[in-house]
């Protein structure tokens, strides 16, 4: 399956910065934002430069169901399925 | 004689033992003393705040609604302790992590850099005894000696190499807090 | 499902309420209840559902599903879910507890539940500890483990050994489904959702007593990072508490989904 | 209506089944086994729920279940069991459910013995589980009174959201006495706004707990209980006997109660002025008609199948305007009427006065004679 | 000899190991866990027993047993691991055994919360388990209190063979305060002429159980623990504050206690002439103390953190002689001195009189204010 | 032992007092009783034990064996017997547990007893019902079969399944010793007696827990005569409940009598 | 008027049943009655008793110390129950258990050999048919025939075989116990 | 082993009547002996005609230890050796 640009967004109303996604993401392209903190006071997880697949792997080991996953292609891959 | 103070916080800025240096100071200097913590509803995270009563007999109840002594360590605690406290009491605030100056005029406000003064010490956990050496300037009760005294005795040995930065910590904050009250305040 | 661009890959679940949990960062209960959530979702279900919250980390799931919800004694969520099912048999029922819960003080209850046959789903999370009350010993707490009740670490000659929940419900003839997963990785909490559905399904279809046994995480009580607490579950408790499907009765083996 | 002759365990299964029970959990234990075998053949045949737990905690949180649920559901248990729902009662209690459940006391404490006892009248009045709860607790003292308060209780432990007891003894639950059963009540599942029983499309989903973590909150909830246990204060009954001109009163509740009115009898018979109070509602309790009595009264006799507890409460009511007496028998020891007797010639012959605390003076006569 | 500075959980742990404690079986609760956390490390360095137990119900049992073969023994729980107690506690009682146990109490009904409260004061000391039971219930206002009654709650257990309770809150089981610990007492194995420890060739088999078939022999097995009780009110200890010339007093135990010295001392510098009678004793309660102030008082205001539980017993005592006020804070609020000063001023002011039922004057307040 | 004529075969034990037991006739809890008092006797520890009656036609057990004896709570024996053996390590300490007592209400207490590998014996008398309180329904009842709270005959659909006890605790790391016998007849009994011997042996060599499950009659709510109830136990309950050992670990396996 | 009855005997003699066809007789008549069973400490096998209060308006207790009638179908019944009679109470005494005469002049004693007549009719179990029948003579609230009403009425249809043997036996006890009234005493 | 002579004595005080030992006894030489009744009102069992060897099989499935058994030989069995 080719690599297909994919984006997510990273609820801070959720995320705790407790790094699980950014260990599990395959191309690693996310780590925490340390340039500020969410209101509960964590530095939120993002992707910090490009590689996203939207794979989701990041929003099923999410705990907080924290991440939104997007991509751009033509076949929908459920994240759990 | 009898005088209360509240130490408020988020649960990992080091309250509840900035407390206790205290109580073991004033235990150490034949005062009674209690100490008692307070956990917000919240189980964890959340903010932590503990009471500590100093008096020279049996002490009656170890809470108070209206101290005449507390430090607040972050914004909410500020929000909520400059209400409470006594007039004529004194409020030291950690300068860091609040925005915002006094309301209230009846009371005096300390404001200390905390956690800025712990890192340059070189720990930022030290920002508790900075904000507990800024208090002793209003609490004739217990002198920086009283204070460093009880750390030496009852710190356990395993940490007792952090004690010149306690210290440090302690002496930086009642400096700053004496500048301050000197009319060279932080604002 | 016609697919177009910019497609929506993943969304948190509409049973999940908008509420954050109040679990630690990294903790696990947050993925088990995801997953929960996801099934109940997916199986059109959330409408029928009445959960059973335990007393432990997990007393305020109530406030985290999008369903009715009530909140046991410690312990004794399978009696409750017991005599809700019992008067709304067409109502789906579950209980979400703890190690401390379901296998210590709820051990009666748990096993009589089984044996009853009856028609809930259990979600047990094990995480080798009493989260809420501080890290206490609990019955899954690995042998040589220092928790706050065993600070040299569990002896097992005083302390004795932990229990295999799902090993010990498996030998009852009233357990439909039970099975050990783990939330350790992605593979591993994709064969977990798949468990937690067929658990659900086993219930849906009056098959028995189900239940999906979580190694879950306490990165607090266990002083590891979220991440290195996933690999603590990999490594330690995984070999102690193997997982698989330790009871799938005939009918539940012919479910399809 | 022609009487029919049942067992007083039986009838209160039966009483139940009638005032729409949809479910009844239970464990085994005598002196009120018949409850549980009774509805174990009868709740199945009706198509409602029946389980025999595992223990009486399980039954005790089962019924939580159902009653959170919002059905009609009961236990029944004898005093070590219900010492084991303490926990779960004050759970349901907390959650402001109703609830019934029925207790056939024994002689304790203990695992004591299987006898007719009023040793739990504090358990289910005062204490028993932890915390701050009122609850209504109802005692009869004939089978057909067990039969109608069967009725009550459900509708007491909805209309107030209070739990309810039932408090009876082997005497009666094992006595057979001519009764007239209600007629069937249809069951009705009201759709009570708070209770748990699924969206189903209908309405926001619910939630049920006795946890408040904040105790401001927890306090208003305990404000609650205590509105609708002021409310409850309308429903307190009592029986007289011999009121009209009486000069000293005998107060008992249920089988003591009865065993009282043998005895107030043959007083009469012998031109004593004396009448019986017997409490129905032991709580709420009925205060206020113990006031009202003591303006023109010599003297309380308080007899009771335990060491002297209700007997408190009589005593508070009284508050030292009257003398109040005492008359107990413990561990499952019936009192028979010529002893009530001779305490109601106690107390006349002593003007109804009594230098010690009535439990005291009550205790040195009981060592003295046994 | 110097003080140290104590956690509450931890100092009761400690002195109940100076006191000879020789086993522990316990559950974790908050708040008082600790206790159980601290003798998991101390116990078995000194080579006693410890076990966390399944629950509350295995671990009382198993004090049970450990009591039966006559060693030192407690556990520890708060409120709703006390409930689960209940059955265990009155076999315990009915054996005629000591043990000891101490309740952490917290906010409830139910699960409720952690935070301090006195809820389970009827619970303690007036109900609780089936059967009729009399039972010693210590209430420490400090921690220094609480490590003394540590030694004095084992010696009465002993000495009169009736279950022994310490009830404390969250706020005593939390707090630090400077104390001085009791030196080590060595562990002496009493030999009991009742402990089943096995004959060991030097006597006949020895049998415990709280089983008397025959009602009779169950009443006199109940006339034994009355007897003790008897004994038992030599006991009563009660700590008095500004009691001299006092005209009003305010009566309060354990934390409610301490936190009415802080109002009285208050009230007193306004000059008003109140006194505090805290009981350390809450049973046997010092009904005679207070039958005593009486004679020259205007007015007695308790306070309680609970709905007006001790309340009763003050008012049995008090038998309408004076009037009698209550304030009391629920669900885990503690109630701060000023509330306290606010309710003396109400009770100088009105002279102590109240039209109401204190209780229900109080809840009318409560409504009105909440 | 010198043969001389005349020869003393077999007499009452010692162990056993010479009260006349209250249970009804043919009942084998006297069986198992009298084993007991025999195994106790060869053992010669009769001075050392201390036993653990439950709530049960069992009750009075204390009355009937020459040792030091305490009367447990419903279910609660093993917790009891845990607190005897901790605080007297070096006492025999035993636990004599019907069905329901164990079984039910006591479930908790005797897998977690299991589970730390407390060093007691119990002894579990399995008659398939609740005697003592007028034959109720038990775990252990048989599917179909009628009791007092069965009277249609145990419906597993709404009334469970039995539980077989030893299977379940011997999935626990802390059970040492765990069998099921039978009394229905003499070779039966002798193997019941050479299992509660070596029970016994294993608490003494402090080998962990130990129990002997007994298949016994209960012909007065069985409503059978005491010859036929012996038939019922061989003929339907062994089918049920299969004779075996359960669990004998290594070191009790090591044990020679 | 209120008439107290007790019935006593060992287990398996019917003592219950007994009691209740007289308290099934005694409601089909119109009156309040009460039967309460007392099973000795022994749990099983043992003596077992019954009481039954016949009374023409609400009954208080449900239990006696000393009745004015009494049944003893064993010997430690008749023990027990001739020492609690009631002056000039009857006592029905199964004569076939029984090996000794009165001690008390001041009751009176009709002895019946129920076993005896029961095995004669061809139903032991029906000894105590055959005391109720004899305890009938002394108690005028209720005739033979209000007690073979109730039988008849109450008696489970799959019973019913029964009744004609059951009349049989009360009718013998009420004769035999005539017939010793009128002097020709079995002793 | 020759069957050896043996003879049995059953205590009423303990003896129900249940017929245990009487179904368990291999010469079948055993009823219960109706002409009398125990104190606590059971027909006893006992041997009724020879042939007893002295097996005490009857003493093994006696409930209540009523049976002491004896036989003359020169070898002694335990009863459950
Ligand atoms: C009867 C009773 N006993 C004890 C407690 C205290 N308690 C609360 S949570 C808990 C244990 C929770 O541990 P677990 O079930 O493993 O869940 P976790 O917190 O680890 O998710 C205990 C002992 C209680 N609330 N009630
Ligand atoms: C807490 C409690 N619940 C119930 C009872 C009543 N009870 C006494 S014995 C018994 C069951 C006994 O059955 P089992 O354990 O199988 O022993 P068996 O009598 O069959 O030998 C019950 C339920 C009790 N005494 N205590
Ligand atoms: S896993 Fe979720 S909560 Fe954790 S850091 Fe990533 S987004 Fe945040
Ligand atoms: S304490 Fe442990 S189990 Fe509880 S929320 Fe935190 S990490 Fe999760
Ligand atoms: S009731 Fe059953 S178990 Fe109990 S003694 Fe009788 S026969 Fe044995
Ligand atoms: S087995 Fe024992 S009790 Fe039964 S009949 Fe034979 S001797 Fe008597």
């Amino acid at each position: 399956m080719p690599a297909a640009k994919g984006w997510i967004e990273v609820n801070e109303k959720y995320c705790k910065g407790c790094e699980l996604c950014i260990s599990a993401c395959p191309p690693d392209v996310m780590k925490l934002d340390t340039s500020h903190l969410t209101p509960t006071g964590y530095h939120p997880a993002h992707v910090y430069k490009d590689g996203c697949t939207g794979c989701a792997i990041c929003a099923l080991v999410c705990p907080d169901a924290a991440i939104t996953v997007y991509r751009e292609i033509t076949k929908v891959v459920h994240a759990t399925a | 004689m009898q005088k209360e103070i509240i130490i408020a916080g988020f649960g990992g800025q080091g309250v509840l033992f900035g407390g206790q240096v205290l109580t073991y100071a004033a235990m150490d200097a034949g005062k009674e003393v209690t100490w008692i913590p307070s956990y917000g509803p919240e189980m964890r995270g959340g903010t932590a705040n503990c009471t500590i009563v100093i008096a020279e007999d049996e002490i009656g109840s170890p809470l108070v609604k209206n101290p005449p002594l507390a430090i607040a360590l972050n914004l909410p605690s500020f929000d909520k302790y400059e209400g409470e406290l006594q007039q004529g009491g004194t409020l030291v605030v950690n300068k860091s992590m609040v925005d915002r100056g006094p309301k209230r005029d009846d009371i005096k406000v300390i404001f200390v850099p905390c956690n800025e003064i712990a890192e340059e010490i070189g720990d930022r956990r030290l920002l508790n005894m900075v904000a507990v050496g800024a208090l002793l300037t209003s609490l004739p009760e217990l002198s920086l000696q009283d204070v460093e005294q009880a750390l030496e005795s009852h710190m356990p040995e395993r940490h007792k190499n952090l004690l010149p930065k306690n210290f440090e910590a302690l002496q930086r904050g009642y400096e700053a807090a004496k500048a301050q009250s000197a009319g060279i305040t932080g604002q | 499902m016609v697919a177009t661009a910019n497609n929506l890959v993943y969304e948190r679940p509409v049973g999940f309420t908008d509420a954050p949990t109040h679990y630690c960062p990294g903790c696990t209960h947050g993925t088990a209840h995801r997953l929960v959530a996801e099934v109940l979702e997916e199986m059109g279900i959330l409408d029928k559902v009445i959960g059973v919250a335990p007393v432990g980390c997990s007393v305020f799931a109530y406030n985290y599903f999008d369903t009715d919800f009530v909140e046991a004694p410690h312990g004794r969520a399978p009696a409750m879910a017991t005599g809700i099912k019992r008067v709304l048999p067409d109502r789906i029922v579950f209980t979400y507890q703890g190690d401390g819960d379901l296998a210590s003080i709820g051990m009666g209850e748990i096993v009589h539940s089984a044996a009853r046959g009856e028609n809930i789903t259990v979600i047990f999370i094990n995480n080798a500890n009493y989260g809420m009350t501080g890290g206490q010993m609990a019955p899954t707490t690995l042998p040589g483990m220092k928790t706050t009740s065993s600070p040299n670490g569990r002896d097992v000659e005083t302390q004795g050994y932990p229990i295999r929940t799902c090993e010990l419900l498996a030998t009852l003839d009233g357990s439909g489904y039970v099975v050990r997963r783990s939330l350790h990785d992605p593979k591993n909490i994709r064969l977990a959702k798949k468990a937690i559905r067929l658990a659900f399904e086993t219930q849906v279809r009056g098959l028995g007593f189900s239940m999906v046994e979580l190694l879950s995480t306490c990165p607090t009580n266990w002083n590891l990072t979220p991440v290195e607490s996933l690999k603590f579950v990999e490594d330690k408790m995984v070999s102690y508490f193997p997982l698989g499907d330790y009871k799938v009765s005939q009918s539940v083996a012919q479910v399809k989904i | 209506m022609t009487r029919e002759l049942w067992e007083g365990n039986q009838a209160i299964a039966e009483a139940a089944v009638r005032a729409g029970l949809e479910a009844y959990f239970g464990y085994p234990i005598t002196p009120q086994t018949e409850v549980l075998e009774y509805l174990s053949r009868r709740m199945p045949e009706l198509g409602r729920a029946f389980v025999q737990a595992e223990s009486e905690l399980g039954a005790i949180n089962m019924v939580y279940g159902a009653a959170c649920a919002g059905v009609r559901v009961m236990s029944s248990s004898s005093s070590p069991g219900v010492s084991l729902m303490m926990e779960g009662l004050s759970y349901i209690a907390g959650t402001e459910i109703p609830m019934v459940l029925v207790n056939v006391m024994r002689g304790g404490p203990g695992l004591g013995n299987i006898a007719p006892s009023q040793g739990d009248y504090n358990q289910a009045v005062h204490g028993g589980g932890h915390g701050d709860y009122p609850r209504i607790v109802l005692a009869p003292a004939s089978v057909q009174e067990a039969v109608d308060l069967m009725t009550l209780s459900f509708d007491l432990a909805e209309k107030y959201r209070l739990i309810t007891f039932v408090i009876a003894d082997g005497c009666i639950g094992q006595m057979m006495e001519p009764i007239n059963l209600p007629e069937m009540r249809p069951v009705v599942r009201k759709d009570w706004d708070w209770a748990t029983n699924g969206r189903m499309g209908k309405r926001e989903r619910r939630i049920l707990t006795s946890i408040y973590l904040d105790p401001y909150q927890e306090e208003k909830a305990n404000l609650r209980l205590l509105e609708r246990w002021k409310q409850a204060q309308a429903e307190i009954r009592y029986k007289e006997y011999f009121m009209e001109d009486a000069e000293y009163v005998v107060i008992g509740f249920g089988t003591a109660g009865r065993v009282s009115l043998s005895a107030v009898r043959a007083a009469r018979q012998r031109g004593i002025k004396v009448g019986l109070l017997r409490p129905i509602t032991v709580s709420p309790f009925p205060l206020g008609v113990i006031e009202d009595l003591v303006r023109h009264l010599s003297g309380i006799l308080v007899v009771e199948m335990n060491s002297g507890q209700m007997l408190e409460d009589v005593r508070l009511a009284v508050r030292g305007r009257v003398p109040v007496q005492f008359y107990g028998r413990m561990g499952g020891v019936v009192p028979f009427p010529d002893e009530v007797l001779d305490e109601i010639h106690r107390m006349v012959s002593s003007k109804g006065a009594t230098e010690l605390n009535p439990r005291d003076a009550w205790y040195e006569r009981m060592v003295a004679t046994k």
